[in-house]
């Protein structure tokens, strides 16, 4: 009796809470209410909290600076009116689950275009909703295969896929190393998008006809891989590669140098070289490895919006106060994309500009941007650099090259 | 024979730091029949505690360690007082959503404070290494083994050679009893939970030097902390190191001869198989039977 | 016929020790056993092996000639062997009422349904006395109060065999005499019963025979009069037990 | 009052909640409802196990992952309708719960809660280690949407329903268990297991069946959440979040009581999604905060609260405090 009261109570409250909370369902979004007053509304859902807080911050700007840029020449062109935009941000947690709802959030506010979240794990779920929903998604981040092999229509990543961390960092040392590696040991981290990563970097190294002596994985987010290591150890491969994250790839170069782990050649490894935190945590002994990056401020290419690479990394800095690196850049192509894409197809409408996109093939501070039918942009070359002296510099593909690869690295 | 000598060496030091990470919490539920699920957030304070200092201050981490000791002594002290000693006696889910919501404020008020980056303190010789042959016995890990020793013994000398110690030790066995004889609970109480922090802050500043760490961190450490303290018996300080030495050779060799992505799930098999077949610890009995529950 | 309750050699260690160590006595239908002893003398761990809530070292267990060594305590509860606990065990959170109607839903006469077992429970309410309280919370009742709810838990369990362990302490006299013509009049009802109790002149009341425990082991047994002329009896048990009150007033 | 007046309320509740979706309700309010059903599963599955029999289970998220993982796995390898699949995640999780129940539910206290938790991370990283089965760290994805797509999708409407229909399951099993011996006898058992076992209460039994209930309900409620998913992870389906969330749900709501957990859900769930929308940076924080405030000032839950101060005419706040402090 008492209980019944309780639960009839609550149900009444959430149904009147759903009615007096949500207002009154219309007909569903559409175009009309997505570019009111002179406004083209976008959503994002980032991950500005949780375990890729860090990662969302700086996708965030490059989503800020793309808007601030299209907005002061005068918004987007988009048939005969010109429209401003206007980017609606969501924390999605680092929750793939949240960042799929957002996006139906974003459905039924009638936003229909749509810049991806942070991170693989979030943009496939993401990509999922985009696709039941019919609208469209430039991904910035999520660079796994699993997100393009689902036949989606409706998602474009402007950045290199997975495939190429490892193996840019193969094609790098091959082109720029006297005397070349014969032997590699490739690490790996067991998350997916590392797997995929480390798969392409094996196909690669077999291209090149290297030989792998040993292959290892080890869990996510360790600082553990002294197991790996000793196995390799006896090996004496002449380049380590990793596939990894940032915490593992600190932990490859530290406890190598722990168990005595020296590679004739040196390391490789995907993400982590970059960041400032490696060369931190790691001093000296960063120095010499080699890093796979999706952009370096020497990439060739221009656009409309942004200039250059080095227009781009010099707005970036002047807005943020920081170097501009390559999440941000990402985030800026992305944008771009569905700038893009917007002014080629004349009109907001989902369809159109779905088709558009998939149409382009443009130059940009970003390199090409072209997607195959996958929705994957493929000619995009990745970059490749080097720790030398305690900086970062450029040393693959060519046209990029601010310094000569040295190798043996040490 | 070099690869299993070397994953031996490896897995001792490693078990080191994680007893030294597990002794505190160890301590605290054997005492208080507390578990700590902030511990872990305790470890990184200490971590970060010893990074600022390096940073802005040049101060030497070793330094930076005592400073992290300090203030989280202060830090538990004031926790276990004015907000622990609050529902002590309580069910069980209570403490450990309590301690949970600390986790939760410690964690992210380090996200807030110093960003969710990954950071470590660079000390030059840590990575450094002595040869013996083929097998290498790296610095760092090595001061952080003797460190666990060295605080393992001398926590067993506090305990029984001091007053506070004893009125510890007393008030986990028999806390009514504790009380007719004149001790004043709540005061050991909170300087039991402030030796417990300062010891992970210890912990934390040692494993800055040695690995990476972000406030992400947090929840690995605590839980770490419970196989260690499963396996070693509650409260029992011997017990702590041996399961932390333990888990390390055990982590180390199935790494060796199993999938290296299998070494979480070892862990949480032992624990497991420890809890069903033997509740009490691997080692020896109970430092306090009262509270082996099973 | 056989015995009601037989234990043959039965011995429990803890550790090292000895909780109870080599006891074997018997108990016809309808008579009533005191056991008596110093604190520490293995008389709640007797009751203890006996429910099954400890299990047996060595030794054995038989009620009505079954032999239940090492079952479980619910399946000896369900064989009509109820008990009561030297500290009172309430269930908190449930009504007087409601406690005593557990007996009635799990006991040995289950009733089919949770609501005609609280319907049933007032019988045993009422012979101890407490119907006005059924709606209580055990929390609020009197230390007397709480011990005849221990005492109403056990009987809605419609024992053959009651154990009560202390059921008296703490009473004020006028409060003890209620709960001996109870034992009188359930033992004039053919139920056999074991009482351990501090109280001597209660037990003495309603005793036909006693045991003395010292140290886990039997000192004494036989009928009360003889026991307590018993000369270890009074050296090992009497001694102790002044010792005991002399605490005991301390602590007023 | 009249005793069919709440019945009546409720029934008007249901169909007004049943009406949402046809006429007031958008897709991601749909959406958000439903994560609020789901959780009042969640929440009654720890409710019977943690709150009915006082084992503070910290690993009903095995359950939930085991069910998605069944689910999914179903789905992908056999190509299985989901409609098959719920029986055997239902099954997994029962079963499940009956074989870890027998040697965990021995424990008491903490070394339950971490027995539990244990088992919840472990599963976690066998789940992992069976990249060909469950497609490991990479997660699994049902052919339900998009080009390829073999299975159909409910869409958000669908999913509305599906845990709509779970939650009324999960509340009408814990209403039933609450007046019935079964409920008794966990009660008891939470209060005095000695006792229990002395009143006849076969407490092993009774233990494991209310964690298999537990298991069951939160199974399904996985295999639900992997199907809307689509791609599924073992880190979200096995996290530790999730288990806190609905230990947080089932005691600041009422642990033991049957709209207690229901509350608890509804309010924290709305709370949490205002949190995110109001306070980008410091939600989690404040969070953290809540929880801490909530176990000093309403430890019994806002029910308990609520009928004490109905019952005996007082306003009993920080009754934790006062009842355990040192």
């Amino acid at each position: 009796m008492r209980s019944a009261l309780g639960i009839a109570l609550v149900t009444l409250a959430m149904a009147a809470f759903a009615v007096a909370g949500c207002g009154k369902k219309s007909g569903g979004g559409g175009e009309q209410s997505s570019t009111e007053g002179g406004k083209l509304k976008i959503g994002a859902a980032l991950s500005l909290t949780g375990s890729l807080a860090k990662e969302g911050a700086l996708t965030k700007q490059g989503y800020q600076l793309c808007q601030e840029k299209v907005n002061k020449a005068g918004g987007v062109k988009v048939g005969d009116k010109k429209l401003k935009l206007a980017i609606t941000y969501s924390d999605d947690k680092s929750e793939p689950d949240t960042a799929a709802r957002l996006i139906d959030k974003f459905n039924d506010d009638g936003v229909k275009l749509v810049l991806g979240p942070y991170g693989s794990p979030s943009t496939e779920a993401a990509a999922a909703a985009i696709e039941r929903n019919g609208q469209v998604m430039l991904d910035s981040s999520g660079a796994d295969d699993n997100i393009f092999s689902k036949g989606y229509k409706n998602t474009f990543a402007v950045l290199s896929p997975a495939t190429d961390y490892v193996a840019v960092i193969v094609k790098a040392i091959m082109d720029g190393a006297e005397p070349k590696p014969k032997t590699v040991a490739v690490l790996s981290a067991d998350d997916g998008f590392s797997q995929t990563a480390a798969k392409g970097g094996v196909a690669e190294v077999k291209k090149q006809g290297l030989r792998i002596v040993a292959q290892e994985s080890f869990p996510e987010h360790t600082t553990d891989v002294s197991s790996a290591l000793t196995k390799i150890r006896s090996k004496k491969p002449d380049l380590v590669l990793g596939s990894v994250h940032i915490e593992e790839g600190i932990a490859i170069v530290k406890q190598s140098k722990e168990l005595g782990v020296k590679p004739a050649g040196g390391f490789g490894e995907t993400v982590a070289p970059p960041t400032p935190d490696f060369q931190k945590a790691l001093g000296d002994s960063a120095d010499g490895v080699v890093g796979s990056t999706q952009w370096t401020p020497q990439v060739k290419g221009k656009d409309a919006v942004f200039g250059s690479a080095a227009d781009y990394a010099k707005d970036f800095e002047s807005r943020f106060g920081a170097k501009a690196e390559y999440h941000s850049a990402e985030a800026a192509a992305a944008c771009l994309g569905l700038v893009l894409g917007l002014e080629k197809a004349g009109a907001a409408d989902p369809k159109k500009v779905r088709d558009a996109v998939a149409g382009l093939d443009e130059q940009s501070f970003f390199g090409p941007i072209k997607f195959n039918e996958r929705g994957q942009n493929v000619t995009k070359p990745m970059s490749a650099i080097q720790v030398q002296n305690g900086e970062v510099v450029t040393v693959y593909p060519k046209d990029q090259r601010q310094q000569k690869l040295q190798w043996p690295a040490k | 024979m070099t690869q299993f000598l070397q994953a031996t060496v490896y897995g001792l030091l490693e078990g080191g730091l994680l007893a030294l990470v597990a002794i505190g919490f160890s301590l605290v539920w054997g005492v208080m029949n507390i578990v700590n699920l902030a511990h872990g957030a305790f470890v990184v304070v200490g971590a970060y505690i010893a990074w600022k200092l390096n940073e802005t201050a040049g101060l030497d981490p070793y330094l930076g360690m005592l400073a992290a000791a300090a203030g989280l002594f202060a830090a538990g002290y004031v926790v276990q007082r004015c907000l622990i000693n609050l529902v002590v006696n309580a069910p069980i889910w209570m403490t450990l959503l309590l301690t949970f919501g600390l986790n939760l404020l410690i964690v992210n008020g380090l996200i807030l404070a110093f960003t969710a980056d990954f950071r470590a303190i660079h000390t030059g010789w840590a990575s450094d290494s002595l040869a013996f042959g083929e097998v290498r016995v790296p610095y760092g890990r090595l001061a952080g083994f003797a460190l666990a020793t060295a605080v393992t013994v001398g926590l067993v000398l506090f305990m029984a050679r001091t007053r506070i110690g004893l009125a510890i030790r007393s008030t986990g066995m028999d806390r009514a009893a504790a009380r007719l004889m004149g001790m004043n609970v709540r005061h050991v109480y909170a300087f039991t939970f402030g030796l417990a922090a300062a010891l992970a802050g210890t912990a934390g500043a040692m494993l800055g030097t040695i690995n990476t760490f972000s406030p992400a961190s947090a929840a690995g450490y605590t839980l770490q902390s419970f196989v260690i303290a499963v396996l070693g018996g509650l409260g029992n300080m011997w017990g702590a190191l041996a399961g932390g030495v333990l888990l390390g050779l055990v982590q180390s060799w199935g790494g060796q001869y199993l999938s290296g992505t299998l070494v979480n799930a070892i862990a949480f098999g032992v624990l497991v198989l420890v809890l069903i077949v033997r509740p009490s610890g691997l080692i020896g009995r109970p430092y306090y039977e009262a509270r082996a529950e099973a | 016929m056989s015995p009601v309750l037989e234990t043959r050699g039965l011995t429990r260690r803890f550790g090292g020790v000895a909780a109870v160590s080599d006891l074997s006595f018997s108990l016809e239908e309808g008579s009533v056993l005191g056991v008596i002893g110093p604190n520490g003398a293995g008389k709640s761990t007797l009751i203890n092996l006996i429910t099954g809530h400890v299990k047996p070292s060595e030794g054995s267990v038989l009620v009505d000639g079954q032999d239940v060594t090492g079952e479980r305590p619910w399946t000896i509860a369900r064989s009509r062997v109820a008990r009561t606990f030297q500290v009172v065990k309430p269930f908190r959170d449930l009504s007087v009422r409601e406690n005593v109607a557990i007996g009635g839903m799990f006991g040995p006469e289950r009733a089919s349904s949770a609501r005609k077992a609280i319907a049933q429970a007032d019988d045993a309410l009422e012979r101890v006395d407490l119907l006005e309280k059924a709606d209580a919370s055990p929390g609020d009742l009197s230390v007397a109060d709480a011990r005849r709810l221990e005492l109403a838990k056990a009987l809605s369990m419609q024992p053959r065999l009651l154990l009560l362990d202390e059921v008296m302490a703490g009473l004020r006299p006028g409060e003890i005499q209620p709960a001996l013509d109870l034992i009188a009049s359930l033992k004039e009802e053919g139920v056999t019963i074991l009482v351990v109790e501090h109280v001597m002149k209660a037990i003495m009341a309603v005793s036909d025979s006693l045991l003395v425990m010292h140290e886990g082991a039997e000192l004494a047994r036989g009928d009360p009069e003889t026991v307590m002329r018993d000369e270890r009896v009074i050296e090992a048990y009497l001694g102790q037990r002044y010792a005991e009150r002399a605490r005991k007033d301390r602590e007023g | 009052m009249r005793a069919w007046l709440p019945w009546a309320a409720a029934a008007l509740g249901l169909v007004l909640l049943a009406l949402g979706p046809t006429y007031v309700l958008y897709d991601a309010e749909q959406r958000t409802l439903g994560s609020v059903f789901m959780f009042v599963v969640l929440a009654q599955g720890w409710n019977l196990i943690g709150g009915f029999a006082g084992y503070p289970s910290f690993g009903n998220v095995v359950f939930f992952g085991l069910g998605g993982y069944t689910t999914a796995v179903l789905m992908v390898k056999t190509g299985a309708s989901f409609f098959v699949t719920v029986p055997a995640a239902a099954a997994v999780g029962l079963g499940f719960a009956v074989l870890m129940g027998i040697p965990i539910l021995r424990l008491r206290g903490h070394y339950f809660a971490i027995a539990t938790l244990g088992v919840a991370e472990g599963m976690r990283e066998g789940v992992i280690n069976l990249p060909g089965l469950t497609g490991g760290n990479k997660g699994t994805t049902i052919p339900a949407v998009g080009e390829k797509a073999t299975a159909s999708y409910p869409g958000n409407t669908g999913f509305y329903f599906y845990f709509l229909i779970l939650a009324v399951i999960a509340m009408l099993v814990v209403w039933g268990v609450a007046r019935s011996r079964f409920g008794y006898a966990l009660r008891a058992i939470s209060q005095d297991e000695d006792a229990a076992a002395a009143a006849g209460i076969n407490t092993t039994r009774a233990k494991i069946a209310a964690f298999a209930l537990a298991g069951l309900l939160t199974s399904v409620a996985g295999a639900i959440y992997a199907y809307q998913q689509v791609t599924i992870y073992p880190d979200r389906l096995f996290s530790v979040d999730i288990t806190v969330l609905m230990v947080v749900m089932a005691v600041l709501g009422g642990a033991g009581t049957v709209i207690g957990p229901m509350i608890g859900a509804v309010s924290l769930q709305y709370l949490s999604e205002w949190l995110r929308d109001n306070l980008t940076d410091y939600h989690t924080f404040v969070f953290g905060a809540i929880i801490v405030a909530a176990v000093l000032i309403l430890p019994m839950g806002v029910v308990n609260f609520a009928l004490d101060a109905w019952k005996r005419r007082r306003i009993a706040l920080f009754q934790a405090v006062r009842a355990y402090r040192l």
